[in-house]
């Protein structure tokens, strides 16, 4: 890891950049060492990312699904940092993360199922669309409630120290996910304690309709750090390289038994906030149309293009391929049909008590 | 007079009330320009300015913390719960602070705080965007529990709240918001708080209700007139206080009684009713009091309808306390 | 083998469960060097060290927030809230996340996850150190509930929590922590979750209580027999799962049943027990079930024993069950 | 306001002194011009203050009271602190300040009739001792559940804002209680809306057994308020002239609309966490000792040795007074009887609904 980006890794309000928004590098020396393949694979990844939004979102209007959640402009920020943990490590998602799922081979028709609730479902049709689960890929369940997930993600991390294993946790969190309890609960154990995990902040700069700058007074979300003797870094959470980079230091010192980091991405959530939201009643138009200028893929894109891997033929079939497997998935996805009426009390216990196979034959009868 | 749906009355019902009172101030997340993920608070920011009607950021121990005080203060604050799904962060400050104010000081200090919240299911919204938490408030001494099923009630037991020296747990039921539709004066009437309304006579039993569970609860009691019989249909609207009086001299006259609500069974307010029953209309009863309730599981997606009660399990419990 | 009163069982069966299983730590509020406010985790910290033992800040989210995420990974936490009134700040993330982790997740996770928490009044602890909330607990699906009476099944089922694969909230009865007593085997046996005791067989009323409230029950059933009434009186010890047909087999035998417990009335448990009375014996009853219970205040302090469901007022409803 | 504290309102992790441990001045630019009554006045009361706690710890040890949580050796802190607000001003405490309600005219009788929980209570022998509330001294109701407390003091800061009322807020907790949620969203909150509350944290370096090291991986509590863009200030809690001073500078910013400010006053528990605690399990002896050296009481007589105020006369003069007090005050307390039975179903609502009535018959026939 380089020294220039080590030296980061402090309690500063700075965010850190490798490529420039032009796509150039800011560093020469800040420049990873990834290899051909693995480029080729991020970019992959957050364009499919970006179309399997594009592609539920058009079928939640269409009717076909009831409910969606985009990360567009977001891309780099959570599919950067699930790349810089290893597989061993798990991660905490809030709900807008799917790239960081798809790394971990959460393929798109499990995904495609999740969101229609059928019987293909790993999650049996109990939770809305984007709130999956996926134990094989070590990716924890995700729930609607802000924030709960922090401490969860701290005892995880914990309990690895405590056994010896060498592993560490990343948790996903927004910035309104800061106002609540659950991360200065969460912040303050960690800190204490010195537990292996990383706090992954996407500063989207919005929480439904509020801006940031109203839901804390301070200025930057790694500021926030301090409060609990943490290291704080923020970084351009459009830079995929960036947020590769600073992920992958702050798992380092998190494995060697630094403690945590608190990582803030800064970026900017492009679409709705979901489905059910309509922006326009409190969007900042020119804000929003500044930050589509700073979008992730395309800065990725011209590194890529000055590496020579990047041509519009590749673009073609990147595209293509991507566009397969979406329309693969959902094909296959909306063949199944609806879980059976006994999964509805399942899994509520390990067992079937008493009470609960009275319900059943109650309604089963 | 206008006929609206509850999202429109309650937004009438404050901003009639907001316009007489300035003391009623607002507050929650996403209240302000956007209107609510609802559009229950829709134009009060522009109407009546940042400082009444506040955008929080997202916690809910902060929002009825802060109402707390402002209500200590002498303000009338109207805490939005953005779903009550979502009231448990704030669970310590209600029933640990809200709901004993009064009495840990001897009533010096009173509390007149109105959580307003959407909640129940139906709406495709799974495990945290469909509960129907009413059972834990209605446990805790100190609280008013109140679930209108209409327009006109929603509107009247807002303002009636409104006049409460306590804290009121305002519950909408989200799934019937833009479906319920009726007549609602423009004027500042009231619909009392702790007083049930007998929304259908009948002689052969008694089916109880509340909330948007009123919807289906009408549809069987047409349902059971089919074949022949009688169900008097009472939409409790107050849990706490609860009106006793009209609910168990229904029993008194049927002598069955079939409870509706959507929460999990187990310790469920319906338990609670027929509890009541028993102690108060034991003599008079024919049948034992049943329920039709939400299941004892988290609440689902996919199976929603299939969870909550329909109007055929009513219609099933009807028959058998009718043919007991 | 050794007489104990509670809380030696319970350290003794931590000591024991955490001799066995390398997986189990505990954490909470005061529990290392302290050994717990009320010493049940006496000595365990310097047995097991300050890795199993974990003393942590002042924030039961965190506590069990973090316990959550130790259970998903494999650990078998206990956590200690040091008194159930302090369980609130806690609450969402017991009920919208512990209870329902393995149904959201589709049965791939599961979060075996056991919360000790001393409860109930009589210690001159005033609101906020006598609180009985289970039935809150009890009214979420997803998580079991008990609360033990006496010695040998505070350390036997405290064994068996760690058996189960669901999460358990472990109540203790703290007023008996010192004062009940008993012979406890130095063995590590199991009283079943799920399983109700007949502590004293009777033909003529059940009596159905659980935790320190069996003191009181204990003594009225046996004052009702100077009288001539055989009660027959079951230790609940269990709640949530409930022993429905040690319950339901006595009242088919007696007809008659007073439920006591000390938590507010409305909502209560006591309400459920009488609505599943009502489902399953009612053609049994020879009087409508009763209910000794808490009132719907807040808990007192100088008025606490005025509160608490007394000797005398289980004989009033004993005396007006068997009467009716 | 000497520029020499003006200046140290600002995030650092510094503590701010007046008063040198031997009593004298650090800089004689910073000493207030306290007139000579106002100067007796503290004195008696944080002697008075000291004193009540020793009868009462006795008392309890006598059995005649059920518990007690003793302020000893925080008397300036809070002492300080409320006397720096002004009468309108509305206070908000934990449980540890008995000073501060004397100073609001909480009488000491009021205060044993409290503790026995009788008749004479104002709170109607509902809650455990040293859980009072006495609206007319603007003091607040106590809970126990900690830090509950803070938000409600924001909202209510909040609320003199919205209405134009030109009054603060001030709100006391413990190290222990900035773990809490409520902690941290009652600082967010107050940052955003910039609302005229004064944070006092007094940090006895103690939570029962848990030292604060333990609380909190971040060396000081006033370092907590850079996570919400607000100012803090670490004062010397023993030092009474400094935390009046660095009071009232919070206090008048909150008037004046600067926003919020978070003081932590570093002192320490020199008894017990209360009558039912035995910090012999688990105390640091050396460092208890070190700390009984620092009295705030023994600094501030020194001070006023040196003004010419304080002599071995008027200690005695003083300490007979509060004697006297405290003794009338119990004496007159104990006279009176538990309260009636019927109280025990009033106010929970401000009417006494059906249930309730029912209820109460129950108990009374
Ligand atoms: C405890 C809680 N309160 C409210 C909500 C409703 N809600 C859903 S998402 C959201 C905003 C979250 O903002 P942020 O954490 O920044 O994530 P983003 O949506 O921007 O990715 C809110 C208020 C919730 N899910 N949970
Ligand atoms: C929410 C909550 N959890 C636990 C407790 C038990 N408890 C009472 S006082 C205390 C320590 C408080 O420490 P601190 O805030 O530093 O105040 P101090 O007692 O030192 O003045 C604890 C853990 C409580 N009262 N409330
Ligand atoms: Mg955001
Ligand atoms: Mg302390």
């Amino acid at each position: 890891m380089s020294a220039i980006l080590k030296s980061e890794i402090e309690s500063n309000g700075s965010s850190v950049q490798v490529l420039k928004e032009d796509g150039s590098l800011l560093n020469k020396k800040a420049e990873p060492d990834f290899s051909k393949e693995d480029l080729k694979k991020l970019y992959y990844l957050m364009v499919l990312t970006r179309m399997t939004d594009e592609r539920f979102l058009r079928m939640q209007r269409q009717g076909r699904i009831g409910f969606y959640l985009t990360s567009t402009g977001e891309e780099a920020a959570h599919i950067g940092s699930a790349f810089a943990m290893e597989e061993k490590d798990w991660l905490f998602l809030q709900y807008r993360e799917p790239g960081a799922a798809l790394l971990r081979g959460f393929s798109l028709f499990r995904f495609a199922c999740q969101i229609l609730g059928n019987v293909g479902d790993l999650t049996k049709g109990r939770q809305m669309p984007c709130h999956y689960a996926y134990k094989e890929g070590h990716i924890l369940s995700i729930s609607s409630p802000i924030g709960t997930q922090i401490p969860q993600a701290v005892g995880f991390a914990w309990a690895a120290k405590i056994r010896n294993d060498n592993l560490a946790s990343l948790v996903y969190f927004g910035d309104g996910a800061t106002s609540s309890g659950d991360f200065h609960v969460g912040m303050n154990f960690a800190g204490v304690f010195k537990v292996p995990v990383v706090f992954f902040c996407k500063n989207n700069q919005l929480a439904i309709s509020l801006p940031f700058e109203k839901q804390t007074a301070v200025s930057s979300v790694a500021l926030k750090a301090q409060a609990y003797g943490i290291d704080g870094i923020r970084v351009d959470g459009n830079d995929l390289l960036a947020v590769i980079q600073v992920t992958k230091q702050a798992v380092q010192k998190a494995r060697s038994g630094g403690g945590p980091t608190l990582i803030e991405a800064l970026t900017y959530r492009i679409g709705a906030h979901s489905t059910s939201d309509d922006p326009r009643i409190y969007g900042d138009e020119s804000k929003l149309e500044e930050w589509k200028k700073k979008d992730c893929i395309l800065r990725f894109q011209k590194y890529l293009e000055s590496k020579g891997i990047w041509s519009l033929g590749f673009e073609k079939e990147v595209q293509e391929r991507a566009g397969v497997e979406v329309s693969k998935a959902i094909e296959e996805a909306e063949k199944l049909s609806a879980p059976s009426l006994d999964t509805l009390f399942e899994d509520v216990y390990s067992d079937l008590p008493q009470q609960l196979r009275e319900q059943k034959n109650e309604l089963l009868s | 007079m206008p006929v609206y749906n509850m999202i429109q009355a309650l937004n009438d019902a404050l901003r009639t009330a907001m316009r007489k009172n300035d003391r009623i101030v607002i507050l929650g997340e996403d209240i302000g320009k956007l209107g609510g993920v609802f559009r229950v608070t829709k134009d009060l920011m522009a109407e009546f300015g940042t400082d009444r009607v506040i955008d929080t950021p997202l916690a809910e121990g902060g929002i009825i913390g802060a109402a707390i005080g402002m209500a200590l203060y002498g303000l009338r604050p109207i805490a939005e719960i953005q779903f009550s799904d979502f009231i448990y962060p704030a669970f310590d400050q209600i029933v640990n602070e809200l709901a004993k104010y009064r009495y840990r000081s001897g009533g010096q200090y009173e509390c007149p705080l109105i959580i307003r919240t959407p909640s129940g299911g139906g709406i495709k919204g799974g495990l945290y965007h469909s509960q129907s938490p009413e059972a834990y408030f209605i446990h805790t001494p100190g609280l008013k529990v109140v679930m209108p099923s209409n327009p006109y009630d929603a509107k009247g037991m807002l303002l009636s709240s409104l006049d409460q020296n306590d804290p009121v747990v305002f519950f909408e039921p989200k799934r019937i918001y833009r479906s319920a539709k009726g007549e609602v004066p423009e004027t500042e009437y009231r619909v009392e708080i702790g007083k049930a309304q007998v929304v259908k006579q009948g002689k052969d039993v008694t089916l109880i209700s509340y909330g948007a569970m009123m919807t289906e609860a009408l549809e069987a009691a047409e349902k059971a007139l089919e074949e022949g019989i009688q169900v008097e249909l009472i939409d409790l609207r107050s849990l706490v206080p609860l009106d006793i009086e009209t609910m168990i001299h229904s029993i008194q006259k049927t002598g069955r009684v079939v409870i509706v609500n959507e929460a999990p069974r187990t310790c469920g307010f319906a338990a609670e009713l027929m509890a009541l029953i028993n102690e108060k209309a034991f003599l008079y009863l024919e049948a034992p009091p049943a329920r039709v309730t939400g299941f004892d599981t988290p609440f689902p997606y996919s199976l929603e309808h299939d969870y909550l009660p329909s109007v055929g399990r009513i219609l099933k419990e009807i028959y058998k306390t009718t043919h007991f």
